[in-house]
């Protein structure tokens, strides 16, 4: 290959990307499904099972198991919650297998889920549902998922690239299939292009290019920005979910934008403007009690309002609760508070809406395959399952079972896809060029860089967007393109250089911006997470459709799809007759 | 804070070969942890400084560090609680192998896990209902004792068997072994209970409690260790606990 | 060489234990070889004996069942950590083995002078 | 390197140890009090087939307990291991079990 810049190969059956719950079942699955002797590698930009967001998970894993659920019911709440635009097929599919998922998580994988006194498993009411359906593990629930899918996927013969962060997806020299991926070795810096029969993309999204936001730290949107490279389409990318509570500390500590939970405000927490007034029931008769993205828009809202320059956020207390009570109902809430300074129990914690899941994503099917031959994508990464919005415990959800169905899925399917397939070599070389670019520029503060793009996200393609603001933000985005480009680094070295992968990510992060704010001003209306303020209504359920990005060449282009609706139409059920509307107390 | 709002910070800069100390000065900030202090330092004046984090609230165990010669996490080590005179010094973790400056190599920490069977071994298959587990009986409250640990290693690093043993699986190990020999659902307990009884096993432990004394989660590996031997000799002597 | 993680009672314990455990290891055989002496030389043992009742001597002496009553108690301590019913209070357990070892030694001292 | 069987002869031997400890500092603490004697240690023990199984069951359980400990700590200090090590606890063993019989026969026969 005619490069100056060595790289290292690495070929392998079935290569996974991301040790999420979608990366650890599909490298679990796959280990069970295939053939022995298949390779199976792991490769992620952490360490394994000690990255990403699943781990993060708090409140828990939606699942009709409870009394009187169904998986019909858990599907109605599903497209309700995602205003009409989900894929219906894949709702289903996961409703549908998060039962099997949560069996298997409990009797095979060896999770335990909190237990009603008798034994039978606990679920708790979640916003916007009409069951309790949600099992954790008290507010630690990834912690409990993602050690023990670890330990199994450590005591099986799965090979481990750690630290290994996928830079390029590359595909052979015709564009039919995908050869192999491109990674950095983050430890040594080298490149190194791993070739396999089969690829899971599981790299969770995670939309950091927020001012405020959850995700963990590492996760920058690679996945999309390569699928985006690649030419895949992208559906739904308006579709940001904010979580109302994100805690507000100050712009250099990363404990901002870190989630305050949601039962805070279900167990009667107040929410408080900067002269101590409740101010959710101007926007909702629910209050605090409504829904996320309800909650965010009202918080935003009072946030423009306020003129206190010493008060950006608003305030929650806790404290008529009585700061005992609230110790024992949040301990763990409580003690993380007071870590970093703050009384949550007695005193008033500044709070937010923060960034907090990506209901856009790669186009695929039910079994999770893309668009291109030997690309298989899952989790947070795939698009469709959600639509324009994810019901709080549908995330995790959604992440293990099609994990663990594309782990399946390319155990099977290697059987057709025999040989290993030759890298097209022009784009491998564009990939480690874009990726050594920052070494060649004089060097600048890309930190700064990545403070301004969250400024612009937060600002123009935020909680409530308009079409002067949205044009406004590609136009700034497309600077911080320009000026990303042309920024450098201070450091040289290419080993276990952290500002490199800064650089990198900001970049990535870049790319998927502007197709968020393309595809937000695309969508004329308001739904689920996405609002307009030029277009409050959601517009005729009937004639709904959803975005779908692609690049080609330079230029990002949205079209529009309708909804296809497979199973039930707006309007309709599938519920039996005379079952009631809801099964909560409530909702 | 600081008098004049400057932190000394003294990193340590190296590899698994050799290293030393680098003194830096930071801003001191009112809501700041050391895992800040670090980022800035790596963001402002020395952008190829190695080290780790992910969640950066406590849950995914990868950012901890020796701070002022105590192992902690530090996304939730506040400044002003380990800081004096405002000086920090933050070197890598102990009893790990380094890979640069404050990151370490965790994957021996991993394999001793593993090692020491902390992983379930199924009874019931997904097609079978999710077994009953009251949560008040004994087996449960031990098992959930210790199942919230995020594998930080911080105890790893601050067992001093750990330092003078290679051998020795550790507390976190251990602690899941424990974990799992009192979950009833779990299909080999008698595996676990003899993975835990060789050279390296929880025999080694001198119950000098570093461990419980620096888990961040405030669990008690010292506790389930003394478990494990007691279930240990009991079944040596043919008793199943 | 104090490192700051050390600084809790039960490392302290864990010490105390082993310094007492290997003093008593290197005292033990000393101690058997005077006893032997009894039978092959009783006159170097009652010299011996003499020796030992100089106050230094005799502190020294203290000194070493206080090594045995620490590391007794000490070693109770552990095999009730281990054998009986955890209780959380390690530390204060800790503190009443050394106070224990200090009392009996304290009674052997004194009943010596 | 202690396993399961090192364990347990050194908690055994501990288990042991302990209430013959208990006894040898009472009646140690008594005999101080009078000023002790070759002769009184002498008359007090010898000829008792008490005395003998009393310090013979001691002696026993010291060497193994001590032989274990120093390996511990020879182990964590130095860092043998192995064979060495082995031979080094068998070696402590030996030295203490010998010297400490010819004490107690000393002490308690003829
Ligand atoms: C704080 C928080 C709380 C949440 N609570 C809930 C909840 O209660 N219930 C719920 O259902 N959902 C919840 N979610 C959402 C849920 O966590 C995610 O939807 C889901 O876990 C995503 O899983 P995943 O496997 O797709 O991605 P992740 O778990 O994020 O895993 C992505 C993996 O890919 C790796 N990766 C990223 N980029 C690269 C690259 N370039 N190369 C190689 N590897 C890469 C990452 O390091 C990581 O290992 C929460 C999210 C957050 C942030
Ligand atoms: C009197 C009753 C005794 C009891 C109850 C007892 C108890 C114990 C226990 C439980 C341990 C294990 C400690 C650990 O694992 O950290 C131990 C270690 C040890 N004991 Fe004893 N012991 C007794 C007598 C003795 C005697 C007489 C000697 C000397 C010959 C001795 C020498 C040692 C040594 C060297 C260790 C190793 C210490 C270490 O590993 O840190 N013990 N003892
Ligand atoms: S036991 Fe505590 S200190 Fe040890 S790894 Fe687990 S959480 Fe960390
Ligand atoms: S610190 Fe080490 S010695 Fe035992 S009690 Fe904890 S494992
Ligand atoms: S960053 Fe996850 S525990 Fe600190």
């Amino acid at each position: 290959m005619p490069r100056s810049i060595e790289f290292e190969r690495h070929d392998t059956d079935i290569l996974i990307l991301g040790s999420g719950g979608a990366g650890l079942f599909a490298a679990l699955h796959a280990q069970q499904t295939a053939p022995a002797g298949t390779r199976i590698t792991i490769a992620v930009k952490g360490l394994l099972g000690k990255c990403g967001c699943t781990r993060m998970v708090q409140g828990g894993y939606n699942v009709a198991l409870g009394p009187g659920d169904s998986v019909e019911r858990h599907f109605m709440d599903t497209i309700h919650g995602g205003k009409w635009l989900p894929n219906q097929d894949m709702a289903w599919r996961l409703c549908e297998q998060a039962v099997v998922r949560v069996r298997e998580l409990e009797n095979e994988v060896g999770c335990v889920f909190d237990r009603n006194p008798d034994g039978s498993l606990h679920h708790k009411a979640f916003a916007g549902q009409t069951a309790d359906r949600t099992v954790h593990k008290g507010d630690l629930t990834g912690i409990e998922i993602i050690n023990r899918l670890m330990e199994q996927v450590l005591s099986r013969p799965v090979e481990r690239l750690q630290e290994h962060r996928a830079i390029g997806l590359i595909p052979t020299p015709d564009g039919a299939a995908l050869s192999g991926v491109l990674m950095i070795d983050m430890r040594s810096g080298a490149f190194r292009l791993v070739r396999a029969r089969a690829v899971l993309m599981a790299t969770g999204g995670g939309p950091s290019m927020y001012r405020y936001h959850t995700p963990s730290g590492e996760k920058a949107m690679d996945g999309l920005a390569m699928a985006l490279r690649l030419g895949l389409p992208l559906r739904d990318m308006e579709m940001v979910q904010f979580h109302p509570t994100g805690l507000l500390a100050g712009d250099h500590t990363r404990m901002t934008g870190t989630v305050l939970e949601e039962g805070l405000r279900g167990s009667g927490g107040y929410l408080l403007d900067h002269q101590g007034r409740r101010f959710m029931f101007d926007h909702d008769p629910r209050g605090e009690r409504a829904t996320r993205d309800v909650v965010s828009r009202g918080i935003y809202a009072e946030m423009r309002r306020n003129e206190n320059p010493d008060q950006l956020g608003v305030f929650i207390s806790m404290a008529h609760l009585g700061p005992d009570n609230v110790r024992r109902m949040f301990p763990g809430m409580v003690k993380r508070c007071a870590d970093c300074g703050f009384d949550l129990a007695g005193g008033l914690v500044e709070v937010v809406p923060t960034a907090h899941y990506f209901m856009g994503g790669v186009v695929v099917d039910p079994d999770t395959r893309s668009g291109i031959e030997g690309l298989y994508v899952a989790g947070e990464d795939a698009g469709g399952a959600h639509g324009a919005n994810r019901l709080g415990g549908n995330g995790v959800a959604n992440s293990t079972v099609y994990g663990g169905i594309a782990g399946e899925v390319m155990a099977r399917d290697i059987a057709r896809l025999r040989a290993l397939r030759e890298p097209d070599a022009a784009v491998l070389e564009a990939e480690i060029d874009r990726a050594l670019r920052p070494f060649a520029q004089p060097a600048g503060h890309v930190q700064e860089l990545r403070h301004r793009l969250q400024e612009i996200m937060w600002d123009d393609v935020g909680v409530m967007r308009t079409a002067a603001g949205l044009e406004r933000g590609i136009g700034r985005v497309a600077e911080i393109a320009g000026e990303l480009a042309g920024t450098g680094i201070a450091a040289q070295s290419r080993a276990f250089n952290p500002t490199w992968h800064d650089w990198l990510n900001l970049a990535s992060l870049t790319e998927v911006s502007e197709v968020i704010a393309r595809a937000a001003l695309a969508r004329e209306n308001s739904r689920g997470a996405h609002f307009r303020e030029d277009f409050p209504e959601p517009g005729d359920l009937d004639a709904s459709s959803f975005t779908v990005a692609r690049r080609s060449g330079d230029a990002v282009e949205v079209t529009r799809e309708p909804v296809r609706f497979t199973i039930v139409r707006p309007g309709e059920t599938i519920l039996p007759e005379g079952e009631p509307e809801t099964l909560v107390e409530n909702p | 804070m600081a008098d004049n709002g400057q932190l000394e910070v003294s990193v340590w800069r190296g590899d698994s070969g050799s290293g030393r100390f680098e003194s830096f000065r930071v801003p001191a900030e009112d809501n700041q942890t050391v895992l800040d202090v670090v980022s800035w330092i790596q963001q402002n004046l020395a952008g190829d400084l190695a080290y780790r984090f992910a969640c950066r609230v406590g849950m995914c165990g990868s950012c901890a560090m020796t701070v002022n010669g105590t192992p902690r996490w530090t996304c939730r080590t506040h400044v002003k609680k380990v800081a004096r005179n405002n000086r920090l010094t933050i070197a890598p973790l102990a009893n790990l192998p380094v890979i640069r400056d404050l990151a370490t190599d965790m994957d021996p920490f991993f394999a001793r896990w593993i090692g020491a069977g902390g992983r379930f071994v199924p009874q019931r298959t997904r097609d079978d209902p999710v077994a009953p587990v009251r949560p008040d009986s004994p087996g449960r409250q031990a098992a959930d004792a210790g199942i919230e640990c995020i594998n930080c290693g911080v105890c790893h690093a601050a067992c001093d068997t750990v330092a003078a043993s290679p051998d020795y699986l550790g507390p976190a190990p251990l602690q899941r072994a424990w974990t799992l020999v009192n979950d009833e659902r779990h299909g080999a307990r008698g595996a676990v209970l003899a993975a835990v009884s060789g050279a390296g096993g929880c025999h080694n432990c001198h119950s000098m409690g570093n461990c419980t004394a620096h888990c961040p989660k405030e669990l008690d590996p010292l506790r389930a260790i003394a478990g494990l031997k007691r279930a240990t000799f009991l079944g040596a002597f043919g008793k199943e606990i | 060489m104090m490192r700051p993680h050390r600084n809790h009672p039960l490392w302290f314990a864990f010490v105390l234990h082993r310094v007492s455990g290997l003093a008593l290891a290197l005292f033990l055989p000393v101690h058997f070889y005077m006893l032997a002496l009894a039978l092959r030389a009783p006159e170097r043992l009652d010299g011996f004996l003499r020796w030992a009742e100089l106050p230094l001597v005799r502190l020294a002496e203290g000194g070493l069942v206080f090594l045995l009553a620490v590391h007794l108690f000490g070693g109770l301590r552990l095999l009730a950590l281990e054998f009986l019913p955890f209780s959380p209070r390690q530390k204060a357990l800790a503190a009443g083995a050394v106070s224990a070892a200090v009392l009996v030694s304290g009674l052997f001292l004194l009943s010596a002078v | 390197m202690l396993d399961l069987r090192l364990y347990i002869a050194q908690r055994l031997s501990a288990m042991v140890m302990a209430p013959l400890m208990v006894v040898h500092i009472v009646v140690m603490i008594i005999a101080v009090q009078g000023g002790l004697s070759a002769a009184e240690i002498l008359s007090r023990t010898q000829g008792s087939v008490f005395w003998f199984l009393f310090y013979g069951l001691f002696v026993a359980a010291a060497s193994l307990h001590a032989a274990i400990g120093l390996r511990v700590i020879v182990h964590e200090v130095t860092g043998l291991r192995g064979a060495g090590l082995t031979v080094l606890t068998w070696a402590v063993f030996g030295v203490f079990f010998f010297m400490g019989a010819r004490a107690v026969t000393a002490v308690t026969m003829l």
